[in-house]
């Protein structure tokens, strides 16, 4: 049990920081939310940076071009550049986050020196390609069609709550290329494609959310021709492929937004102390049991960063704890944001309001509180397969 | 006793909702909000110029349907009714997420009815006089509700005609162009609800006019508080309306829906967030409509919190239900959340309902029966 | 919606509190709750007192020797016996309300005219012999098994959860009379029988229950004989017989319990005025709150009743509505009385402090609130069948 | 950082759980609490008279192995080890429902152990000197925890040598003897822990004795008040301990429990009450590690208000998934109801802790790594 860091931690998180007051001020004004290709820019604009100065891909191996760094230095990564306000991974989630990881893992030696160093270097974009109108919770549902055509597959099918599809280069497909059978299990005869996002026969319509934003866009795929080549892993092996990375987290997954809750919380206290509402105890003890939330929120994220460090990695259901309670936690935070405003909540220009709107999906994105839940039952207390 | 409705209400009820399907359909919803400038909560500003506006014909026709007039007398040329079927015909209005200020309409077509000075409140010419017909679109200004600053949000102010005023103790009509003034648009959350911010200060009474208070202070008073009480009770009523027809999609929805190989509606997950709708929603209407036949404070304060609780929750779990799809902004769970939003802030709020209900304590009990 | 009352009932509650009035001051002081035989004197003698003034089985139909009352009037009854502070129904519970009703619906002439009178005038009591260990929430699981030998029936098994066994002088008892097969439901194969407790093979043992007080009893049968004639209804239709009753339900069964609540309410807030917590905001909302809720299981009884009163009787679906919330109002009631005592809460000697253990079975006894949400789900809202 | 646990702490916790299971088996748990007069919460008196007493034979055992020395210096006769282990020590003694005053008598070794008049803290005579060894029973009075009329309860006070007084600022060890004369036994609601009641206004100090406060006050205050922290965080990780023996319970049954021809714990109502209950308690345990590791006074408060709400809705939850099981005397969960119900209203109300944690919002954040 110890918090303090390391000499070499400490070293590590002084040199971010000098580099973070050295640059951020130098950095563009911040493009506008709805123009995608100014954030494009904007975004790989700074994992250029981030590249240049030897922090991208920090989490990775060093034999997919990481840094090979520990869960702990991750986590000082991203608590200063969240704290500095740095920009947001942003375009660059995907291919850091999801398909850079799975390429690195799963793919063959010419496909990791294609498509991982743009990603380091923000060149290129990717985009992810999984949920379908027809397959959210149970993903493995998912009908988009693969069929062999000589050196390509011919795709045709639509996804659904892809970020950044209208600027992204890549878009990591998950296709059915062997249909569900009796004797095929679902999870069965899916494999794992990169789509070339200018490959004709791709659509991407933007998808409006209740925020009134466009932050995700559904992509129709209508005959598109894909390259075998572009198939990492065994055909039909697509789900072990994703798993592989999806089940795999260090416990970092929420750093940033961790750090955010207690910086708007804070935040949230001196509006009520100026607006006069922290003098009702109703309202300053649920801040103040906010605060216990959020504390524990930070000290859940250090613990199973540790555990990770010394296992060698958390299984994906660690994390189903940890989002459980973020979830709620984060929907409570901005409830309570509410309660400070007033009838000023109904303000959608005053801050916290729309981000009070986009907080309503953290039940619902990336396995709802139920799936979670019955992750929790069964895979960490072992109760008996429901339903 | 006999709490059910009777054939009369049953009757007005299916009414209303008939006038509302034909009237105000899902298209005509989806027509207000997605015309609403393409921009949503998060877009540009929107509120109070055409988009959200008020519909004219829609509100003649609710007019004509004795919607405001609901509780006119017959010799006023009004329905001759009361307030349990008021709270029929707002429960309706809820349920279809029918805008405007229809609180303040109906509660001005009351005032109307019965004239300059009587009840002490002065009618600012015509505008009110058309309020039970539908001819005038009257919205309202709580001057309880101020918040930081002393400003107060007023709905759909730029689509009115008239402003009640209602004051600490008293009440009076303003016309909207007085008031729009000083207001400021604000970008509403709600995309079918223009809000206004209006400064601190206004009175119920322009200066020279006589307001309701002006009448003798008891009066005055009750004559405030009462219109709050009933506007809360209406506004309750919506809420109401909202929270059962939520269940009523969550439900739907948790039948069609499919996922891992049958109706989701079929897991325990899904069918206990159902159950636990419908019981909010049928707590909140028995209080609502007992309200309605007691008229009592302290039954309004416990209808406002059950069914404005009712409404928001109900809004929230059947967005639950609906998972990604009741993310988006073509389904229509996030108007219900919002509006709902709107609501619970206008007339008493949580705390206030809170704070009058505890003082009933208080009071010996005996409120059985 | 008319909340007022009639002219016949505001009469009927009038010579109701007289009667009251006259009677209570007399009657003998409350038993000690341990004290079996005691409590079913007073209970029995209570009973009496209301059958010679012509209140038993006031609910009950007139065929069965009662009075035909409408459920408003019965409403009006539980209300003003609960509010004059009078005895509870206590042991006459399951005779009044289960054995007798069932014998009066399914019974023959001869078991009307043998078993009906004696529970009206508090002369016989009735236990029930339902639940077992094994079946709890799933009540067609149950075992105790009767042979046909005869003119008699032998049964063994146990029961539990039986209230006043250790004075009662019948049970209404399920037993299993065809063993369950792939082709025999297990709601068929069930029969009801009027077992005489005095029956030889008959063992009762009390149940402490986490109150510290035995309330309940487990019942053992071993070889027990129960004449053929005992059973109510066909062979194998014991399931029916006893739905038709459980499921038939007039939206009184819990008033006594609602207009204690607001008792409890001002109370509470009585005492937080005395000891200072009214003074804290936090408290104060909590009980206004309250106060809501409890006046919504008011306005909900009354809107049950009145639908019972309109449609002739109200599903038990309607009750599970009810039910759910009130467990949960009745559970939070408790809970805020705690706050209101601070540390006194600790001590079982304090108002409330006992009651609030009861209330824990609010959510479970009687179909756990789970199973509540499972009828609502399934019968009232049509979701398709779950598991 | 390594927030994980050494492999001295896994042993420790490894060891003390071990002790536990051998020495203080269920058997023994369901001894004292049925042993208890046979009243239980409802029945007779039973407190301290013999019912739910300290077992001298165990208190020594905890004494040897090292349970109240463990954060002695090694040249003091005691282990040597710190908060954290301390913590993992407090959480095994919740998980097997331990009774007795396990914090005060730790408290009170740590105190007899710098002898007087070092930290300004008299000792009054060998009962606090042999706290250590688990010779002496050590209980406490929280003069903060005084309610209506200023009385306190204090917990197995006849089976206790010697109090360890809280007061406003200052702390100090008076005899049970003498706390005794003026306390009134009362019916405990739970069976395994007496309580009394003591009048207000004792003080840390015998008249003519010196108290910590003594030493002036700046010495004073803050020994008083690290020491009800430090029984805060103690009493908070037997909480935890509990919430995680009643996760383990309620999951353990809903696998064997079979209705509607299958285990419990396939119907995701059940499931998804145990998810709940894991979330509640690894959150718990999170804060409550952390906790122990800073020492900070927020934290404490965070770890408290957590803990103590895992033991208390864990232990509900658990009653839930038992059904009718679990509302019998014979199945345990009750108990860890009870207790955690006993240790929420120690040392820091969720009041206290919420408006602590809030005024912490105040001062500037970099609360983090």
């Amino acid at each position: 049990m110890d918090l303090s860091c390391t000499e070499d931690e400490e070293d590590f998180r002084h040199r971010l920081r000098a580099w973070l007051r050295r640059v951020l001020p130098a950095l563009p004004p911040r493009p506008d939310p709805a123009d995608w290709p100014a954030r494009r820019a904007y975004d790989c604009g700074w994992q250029r940076m981030l590249h240049d100065a030897g922090y991208a891909g920090l989490h990775w191996p060093r034999e997919a071009g990481g840094k090979g760094a520990t869960p702990t230095q991750h986590l000082i990564f991203l608590e200063e550049t969240e704290r500095a306000g740095a920009p947001y991974v942003g375009a660059n989630f995907v291919g850091l986050l999801h398909a850079g990881p799975t390429i690195a893992a799963e793919g063959t030696a010419g496909q990791r020196a294609r498509w991982l160093p743009p990603i380091l270097r923000g060149d290129e974009v990717w985009c992810q390609g999984f949920s379908e109108p027809e397959a959210g919770s149970d993903l493995a549902a998912l009908r988009t069609r693969a069929v062999r055509d000589g050196d390509d597959y011919v795709v045709s099918g639509s996804k659904i709550w892809t970020s950044h599809a209208e600027v992204a280069d890549w878009c990591e497909l998950l296709v059915r290329t062997a249909p569900v059978t009796p004797d095929t299990p679902r999870h069965r005869g899916i494999s794992w494609l990169a789509l070339p996002m200018d490959a004709p026969g791709v659509t991407v319509r933007p998808l409006r959310t209740l925020a009134g934003t466009a932050e995700f866009a559904e992509v129709f795929l209508d005959e598109v021709r894909v390259p075998v080549a572009n198939r990492v892993g065994a055909e039909n092996d697509g789900w072990r492929v994703t798993m592989v990375t999806l089940s795999f987290e260090r416990g970092t997954a929420f750093v940033g937004e961790v750090v955010a809750c207690r910086r708007v919380l804070e935040s949230l206290a001196r509006t009520a102390r100026a607006n006069g509402r922290w003098d009702d105890p109703v309202l300053r003890r649920r801040l103040g049991r906010l605060a216990a939330d959020c504390t524990a929120l930070w000290r859940l994220t250090q613990w199973n960063v540790s555990e990770a460090q010394r296992t060698g990695g958390v299984p994906g259901v660690g994390g189903s704890v940890f989002k459980l309670r973020f979830s709620q936690v984060r929907q409570e935070l901005y409830d309570a944001a509410a309660e400070v405003l007033g009838a000023d909540a109904l303000d959608a220009g005053r801050e916290w309001v729309v981000d009070r709107l986009s907080s309503l999906s953290y039940t619902i994105a990336a396995g709802t509180s139920q799936i979670q839940r019955n992750i929790v039952a069964e895979r960490i207390l072992g109760l008996p397969k429901g339903r | 006793m006999d709490f059910s409705l009777t054939e009369d209400q049953r009757a007005l009820r299916a009414g209303m909702r008939e006038l509302m399907e034909r009237r105000f359909p899902r298209a005509r919803l989806r027509a207000v909000v997605d015309a609403e400038g393409g921009g949503g909560a998060a877009a540009g500003e929107g509120a109070g110029t055409g988009a959200g506006a008020v519909d004219r014909g829609l509100w003649r026709e609710l007019g004509a349907a004795g919607f405001f007039a609901l509780r006119l007398p017959e010799a006023a040329g009004g329905v001759g009714l009361g307030l349990p079927e008021a709270v029929l015909a707002f429960e309706e209005a809820g349920r279809a997420l029918l805008p405007g200020p229809l609180a303040a309409t109906h509660l001005a077509a009351g005032l109307a009815a019965t004239g300059a000075p009587v009840a002490g409140v002065p009618v600012a010419g015509a505008a009110v006089a058309g309020a039970a017909e539908g001819e005038a679109v009257v919205t309202a200004l709580d001057t309880a509700g101020a918040g930081h600053g002393g400003a107060v949000l007023v709905e759909h102010l730029a689509s009115a005609d008239a402003v009640l005023v209602l004051g600490d103790g008293d009440a009076g009509i303003r016309t909207a162009k007085e008031i729009g003034s000083s207001a400021e648009a604000v970008r509403s959350v709600d995309p079918a609800t223009p809000l206004h911010r209006v400064p601190g200060g206004v009175a119920p009474a322009a200066a020279g006019e006589r307001s309701s208070g002006e009448q003798g202070a008891g009066a005055g008073r009750g004559t405030a508080a009462r219109l709050r009480r009933e506007a809360a009770l209406l506004t309750a009523a919506q809420q109401l309306g909202s929270a059962v027809r939520t269940v009523e999609t969550a439900v739907a929805h948790a039948r069609e829906r499919v996922q891992f190989g049958r109706a989701i509606g079929a897991f325990q997950a899904v069918q206990h967030l159902c159950a636990s709708m419908l019981v909010r929603a049928e707590t909140a209407r028995s209080v609502v409509y007992a309200a309605a036949v007691t008229e009592d404070p302290g039954d309004i304060a416990a209808a406002v919190l059950l069914a404005d609780e009712a409404a928001v929750r109900n809004a929230r779990d059947c967005l639950q239900v609906h998972g990604g799809m009741g993310f988006t902004w073509e389904a229509d769970v996030h108007l219900h959340l919002k509006r709902a939003w709107v609501r619970a802030e206008q007339w008493q709020t949580a705390a206030a309902a809170e704070e009058e209900l505890a003082a009933g304590l208080m009071s010996t009990g005996a409120r059985c029966l």
